[in-house]
């Protein structure tokens, strides 16, 4: 358990938690981005640089970006008035907390407590495009078609259904 | 490795930036778009003509002269054997192909500058046909079974574009339909031999030094291998590859789609016909020639595939031109005659060998081409008629298209010694009669022959001699109509006027092919077998023997008994109305009726398939009406029955324990819906409860 | 170097965290960032577990993690357009109010 | 003595390092090229103010800044005291915050503006071994981070809960999204030749002197198409005219920092710059040879020098457009973005894999520049055709 862990893993819970918890839906969504950019620091801590920087790319510079333009045009923009929690949330919350205490149980007791991290690993950028034009040819090939297919998708569902 | 050898991908390539160039372009760009087709096709003359300089000084003869250049496209699993491998190769086959293509399509191209002046969809069809012609270059130079069939749909794809061109026509959208539809049969059996042949090769490289699928090695092996039905899987190999070619170049009997492809303009025709589309089945198998010819050690060389297709071609030569004898529309004539005359250069193929089918395809190529032009240059003069029998006298109206129509027709029908159609037919007519297994291919072709001289010199008289007979019925007939809306020039004005001849733009392409289809004839003579030998067949014997000069008298007797009939029949006292009887009517048993309505292959086709529909329709029409109906009556009536004896039974007994139950049924309803309320989160919720639920029984043994 | 368990049980409760917030918001906005939460303890996991395997060259992890990212990324915009059409249809964004089939 | 000279900081920098223990090296050696990448660009930022103002003047035929001086003395330094004085007015001046803002956003938006950008200069390679951060993944490091703007951008016009502010942050970030999507495209062209993402490895890549030029990418077709795009891309991902949309005057008063002031506002104006700083770097770096001398026989004027030189020049670019270029309408803003400089930098890449694949030598050339001016020409005639630039006319009511 090193400092720079410790920082991040308190930072990102917390605001993962403020995410969650505030009120208004804007403040929600910069919250998940702190916490996104923690998990980037995250995988940085663990020598995944490409993944990080990836990380914060797509997820600080379009998903949250799309997010805070999804509650803008649904009016989320200002605090609600009455409660923002539906109205089962009490046993939303301990099922939340059984699945917590679940995998807490069991990732104590199992055999990966004991691994060792390799000594020095390095994914390198081009490591990391050769593997992907070579050996993971075919599942790039299936997300290109699938973030197409999103993309034409969502354009089309977003559409403004023409008055009939 | 040679520079043109390394980028010879640049000659199909250019042809296609051109055609992508031109569909980026604005519609107005009518000169930019020819002139990129143009431009583009003139580059890939060139360089194909340096190719063809370096197969010629390179001149190693025969299998020494290749070269290819072969690179791996993509990887799709690990190690040599997942790297799927594509390539181009260069031989005299493929040199001399190229030279053909871009050279006569170049002149198309300038042709149908002319003849599509007045469409307004002009950068589509310059856009469709550069794409057509890199299309076919790429079926020329691939050197992968996979890089062809590519090609050969691309192929498929522009002529479908093309063909259907007029596409609010509904003729022509019906045509492009069919052409579409009718060469897929053959492409599935093509694609099926493909995939058989990478099971057996594991490589659809032709030329690999070595390890490529027409190398001794792998032929050897298939050779050695038989199939269920006892014979060797490179025969049955070739045979699903030669049902690709029979669909493409039009073979019977996937010969349907090819007359109605007239529906296109006719420059694309001319296309389709002479260079690109139907060649391709030709060059196919010449291509592949290896895999039709390979045979056992022990067995005759005839029980390889090749005797399918000398037999296959032998028949298509004769039918279609039995057919042709009857047509009217100038255009289908013309048609049926290159079907016959694939139907030679199969036949050539089959029992002559790479060169003679291929000389017959190039000569052949440059007069067809003539021929279709010469026709499109008649259509346009004669304002978008295209019955013959409207026709007439046009001898003195349109002088430069009579002259080289006249050039084309008789190269076509083969008249002796100095037209190139002579030559390469002889050659053909030679090698079938040297056939060993029998007679009759060769009985065919001098019939075919016959027939083709004969219905060449019926359309030339009626279209060339005579006097006019187009002012009555212009704009009543069906064809004369001819896409008016798209031809601005003519949808205005309908008055019969005299015909006139085309610009200079449409002639001088007439010319050049003119003289092409009459210097050809010198490359092939049996006296100097250039071409054979470059194409790397050497002859026993050459020069004029005896029995090859009684063959060239036969077929010369053959051609002028053709030619007389012809002229005996029609030319001598031209018919005077568009009206009058046929003179063939008079043949006995209605033989004229059956020529014309084309031996009713088209109707048998459609009266089998709808036959066969309307039965099954009936059959389960009765099924469903009397077995099954009579079931479901039967039923319903022994319900009915046993409901009436428990009726009683019901209302004594049932009736008190009914209304519990029900009540039992509701409550169950309605916590069975409060778990279905359609909100998400209780989804979500019962789907983290199963999460523990599931990991906790896994982890406490329940895995075992 | 922080031992295996303390990336294990952060992504644990990161996932918690996101299926709390999943069950018990309201606005579907916050349920689609809590999935998105999930999604990415999950790919925090993935790369943790290539950090601290026997064979770290084979990427496995990190192709894993890239591949859920890019999904991850077409399952956000998805998801936002349909909730925009929901709001623009049913004028809320409530998901306790978006339970009937028929629109 | 030249190389010392190029050096120079280096060695200044190892000398400090190794005074101190090893223990505390790292930490220190990292805290000086931090404190060095922002007192370096900080004083070329107020620099560049005063360049900016005079630039603009001398075409607009007018004076700039010439009177702020040292105090109390008839010395006036040309107007170069006028950032000084501009800082202190800022400090002093009172901060204003709307009653209905946001508190907590409202003040955290400039912060999140400035940090991000000035993390991108980080992985720029000033000189021979002088980048602060050489990543592996450099490039995408720089895009990465630089993406965080426009969170900020959101931020501040969301907070200040003023209709002009919000649309200024919606103009902004609909245009830096579209114009990020060109810029990145046309570096990947560059990328694809070096075959890494590590500015330096890149700027390596064009260190030669082949023939009479350089080997800067800029000097091959498709080179100069992707400079093209990217230095029109950066413009428009900073927000510099003809792309200022966001913060025009006569449309929403200021844009997303209209409700800010004092420091603040300042802030906002030093994050606009560092980020024209970095995308001037990044052109410099990856078309241009980065911290190379355009000639042998310029190798004795230090690497830095060079890269600054080109900065520069890139910022003066800038001035010079904006004094001379009238502003975009948003549709023209956006249709430019998607339907030209997206399909050309889509198309450069084409051109980039013929230039990979084919033998070096003039077909090489010809295939590559017909692959890129050809759609050039045909889609700028395709989307110029219906509209109709003439000269213009002046009428008067009668």
């Amino acid at each position: 358990m090193t400092i720079p862990f410790a920082i991040i893993a308190v930072l990102t819970i917390a605001a993962a938690v403020g995410a969650m918890m505030l009120r208004n839906l804007v403040h929600c969504s910069l919250a998940l981005v702190v916490a996104f950019v923690g998990l980037a620091a995250a995988y940085l801590q663990l020598d995944a640089q490409f993944v990080g920087f990836a990380q914060v790319l797509v997820y600080v510079g379009a998903v949250a970006i799309l997010i805070v333009f999804a509650v803008l045009l649904t009016r989320g923009g200002e605090a609600p008035e009455k409660s923002v929690f539906s109205s089962s949330w009490i046993w939303g919350t301990l099922v939340a907390a059984g699945v917590f205490g679940m995998l807490a149980w069991t990732i104590n007791n199992s055999f990966a407590s004991q691994r060792e991290p390799a000594e020095k690993v390095e994914a390198t950028v081009k490591q990391i495009g050769d593997a992907l034009m070579t050996k993971f040819v075919l599942p790039l090939e299936v997300i290109g078609l699938l973030l197409t297919a999103a993309l034409i998708g969502a354009v089309i569902i977003a559409m403004k259904e023409e008055k009939k | 490795m040679v520079w043109i050898v390394k980028n010879l991908w640049l000659i199909p390539a250019l042809p296609i930036l051109a055609a992508g160039l031109s569909a980026l372009a604005p519609q107005r760009c009518r000169k930019l778009s020819s002139t990129l087709a143009i431009g583009s096709m003139v580059v890939s003359f060139l360089l194909s003509l340096c190719a063809f300089a370096h197969t010629l000084q390179h001149g190693g003869h025969g299998a020494e002269a290749k070269e290819y250049f072969n690179f791996p496209w993509f990887e799709f699993a690990a190690g040599s054997a997942g790297v799927l491998q594509l390539g181009w190769v260069l031989d005299p086959l493929t040199a001399v192909m190229l030279v053909m293509v871009t050279f006569v399509g170049l002149l198309i191209f300038i042709y149908s500058v002319g003849y599509m002046a007045h469409d307004e969809n002009f950068t589509r069809f310059f856009c469709f046909m550069s794409l057509f012609a890199g299309a076919m270059l790429g079926v020329v130079i691939a050197n992968s079974l996979l890089l062809l069939f590519i090609s050969w749909e691309l192929v498929g794809l522009t002529s479908y574009l093309l063909i259907g061109f007029w596409y609010h026509k509904p003729s022509a959208a019906a045509a492009a339909k069919k052409a579409f539809i009718t060469t897929r049969v053959g492409d599935v059996l093509f694609f099926l031999g493909i995939m058989w042949l990478y099971s057996q090769t594991g490589t659809l490289l032709f030329y690999d030094n070595g390890a490529g699928c027409l190398e001794q090695s792998a032929l050897a092996g298939m050779v050695a291998k038989a199939t269920g039905i006892g014979m060797a899987v490179s025969t049955a190999i070739g045979l699903l590859i030669f049902a690709g070619a029979v669909g493409k170049s039009g073979q019977v009997p996937l010969h349907v789609w090819l007359p109605d492809a007239m529906e296109g303009p006719t420059p694309v025709s001319a296309l389709i016909h002479a260079a690109t589309m139907v060649a391709a089945g030709v060059f196919l198998v010449a291509r592949v020639y290896p895999l039709m010819g390979a045979h056992a050690e022990g067995a005759a060389a005839e029980t390889s595939a090749l005797q399918v297709v000398t037999w296959i071609g032998a028949i298509t030569a004769v039918f279609a031109a039995s057919i042709a004898v009857a047509q009217n529309d100038i255009k289908r004539i013309l048609a049926y005659s290159t079907v016959s005359q694939l139907g030679y250069m199969m036949m050539g193929l089959g029992v002559g060998g790479v060169a003679v089918g291929m000389f017959h395809l190039i000569t052949h190529a440059f007069f067809k081409a003539l021929l279709f032009m010469g026709a499109g240059s008649v259509i346009h003069g004669c304002h978008d008629e295209q019955n013959i029998r409207h026709m007439g006298g046009l001898k003195k109206f349109m002088p430069v298209t009579f002259a080289t129509y006249a050039v084309g027709m008789l190269a076509l029908c083969g008249f002796p010694l100095v037209f190139s159609g002579f030559w390469s037919k002889d050659a053909i007519l030679h090698s079938a009669h040297g056939w060993s297994v029998s007679k009759i291919p060769f009985l065919l072709g001098v019939a075919g022959a016959f027939l083709t001289a004969f219905y060449m010199t019926r359309q030339v008289a009626l279209v060339f001699f005579g006097q006019n007979r187009a002012t009555h019925s212009v704009g009543t007939h069906s064809t004369a109509s001819h896409s008016t809306s798209s031809k601005v020039g003519d949808a205005v004005e309908r008055v019969p006027t005299d015909p006139h001849e085309s610009p200079a733009v449409m002639t001088w392409p007439l010319i050049i092919l003119a003289a092409c289809a009459i210097g050809l004839s010198v490359i092939g003579t049996p006296a100097w077998p250039w071409f054979q030998s470059f194409l790397g067949q050497h002859h026993g014997e050459t020069g004029f023997t005896s029995d090859v000069i009684s063959l060239m008298a036969l077929s010369s007797v053959i051609v002028f008994a053709g030619l007389g009939v012809g002229w005996w029949l029609y030319g001598r006292k031209p018919i005077q109305k568009a009206g009058e009887p046929e003179v063939l009517e008079k043949l006995p048993l209605g033989m004229h009726a059956w020529f014309a309505k084309k031996y009713g292959i088209d109707e048998l086709y459609e009266m089998t398939v709808i036959r066969f529909n309307a039965w099954s329709a009936k059959a389960c029409a009765f099924l469903d009406e009397w077995v099954w109906g009579g079931v479901v009556l039967l039923v319903s009536y022994a319900i009915l029955g046993c409901s009436f004896v428990s009726r009683f039974f019901d209302e004594l007994v049932i009736n008190l324990g009914f209304d519990q139950s029900c009540d039992g049924v509701t409550r169950g309803g309605k916590f069975m819906s409060r778990l279905q309320d359609g909100r998400v989160q209780n989804y979500l919720r019962i789907i983290g409860v199963a999460l523990v639920v599931l990991v906790l029984f896994l982890i406490w043994g329940g895995g075992k | 170097m922080t031992p295996l368990v303390g990336y294990l049980l952060l992504s644990a409760m990161l996932f918690a965290i996101g299926l709390a917030g999943a069950l018990t918001r309201r606005n579907a906005i916050i349920v689609l960032i809590g999935i998105e939460l999930m999604l990415n303890a999950a790919n925090l996991n993935f790369i943790a577990f290539w950090r601290f395997s026997e064979h770290p060259e084979a990427l496995t992890g990190i192709m894993f993690v890239i591949f859920s990212i890019g999904v991850a990324a077409a399952e956000a915009a998805v998801g936002l357009a349909l909730i925009i059409a929901i709001y623009r249809h049913y004028k809320t964004s409530n998901v306790d109010e978006m339970d009937s089939l028929k629109g | 003595m030249a190389d010392s000279l190029d050096q120079i900081f280096v060695l200044l920098k190892h000398w400090l390092v190794a005074l101190l223990p090893p223990a505390a090296q790292p930490l220190v050696a990292v805290v000086l090229s931090v404190v060095a990448i922002i007192s370096v660009f900080g004083a070329l930022f107020a620099i560049t103010t005063v360049f900016e103002r005079k630039g603009l003047a001398r075409i607009q035929n007018r004076y700039g800044p010439n009177r702020v001086g040292i105090p109390f003395t008839k010395i006036s330094l040309f107007g170069f005291g006028q950032p000084i004085a501009d800082g202190i007015k800022a400090l002093i001046k009172e901060d204003l915050v709307p009653r209905a803002a946001d508190q907590i956003v409202h003040y955290l938006a400039p912060i999140a503006m400035l940090v991000p950008l000035t993390l991108t200069l980080a992985v720029l390679p000033c000189g021979r071994n002088m980048t602060a951060l050489d990543l592996d993944a450099g490039l995408l490091y720089f895009f990465a981070v630089g993406a965080g703007a426009e969170l900020a951008v959101f931020m501040a016009g969301w907070s200040s809960r003023n209709k002009y502010s919000l649309f200024g942050a919606m103009r902004a970030i609909a245009q830096m999204i579209s114009y990020e999507v060109p810029l990145i495209l046309s570096t990947v062209a560059v990328v694809m030749i070096v075959g890494s993402l590590s500015p330096v490895k890149i700027v390596e890549a064009q260190a030669g002197y082949g023939g009479w030029l350089p080997d800067w990418f800029v000097f091959t077709p498709w080179g100069l198409a992707g400079f093209l795009i990217f230095i029109t891309a950066a413009t428009a991902e900073s927000n510099r005219s003809p792309f200022d949309l966001p913060e025009g005057e006569s449309e929403i008063v200021a844009g997303y920092f209209l409700e800010y002031s004092g420091f603040k506002f300042a802030i906002f104006f030093m994050a606009e710059y560092f980020g024209m700083f970095a995308a001037g770097g990044m052109a410099a770096t990856l078309f241009l040879g980065g911290y190379a001398a355009p000639a042998q026989w310029l190798n004795w004027i230090p690497s830095w020098v060079w890269f600054f030189a080109k900065t520069m020049g890139f910022i003066f670019f800038l001035i010079w457009i904006r004094g001379t270029l009238p502003r975009l309408r948003q549709d023209q803003l956006m249709n430019f973005a998607w339907k030209f400089m997206l399909p050309m930098a889509l198309i450069n890449i084409v051109a980039v894999a013929l230039w990979h694949f084919m033998t070096p030598g003039i077909p090489r050339w010809l295939v590559c520049s017909a692959v890129v001016v050809g759609p050039y020409l045909l889609m700028g005639h395709g989307l110029m055709q219906n509209q109709h630039v003439g000269k213009r006319v002046y009428r008067y009511a009668d």
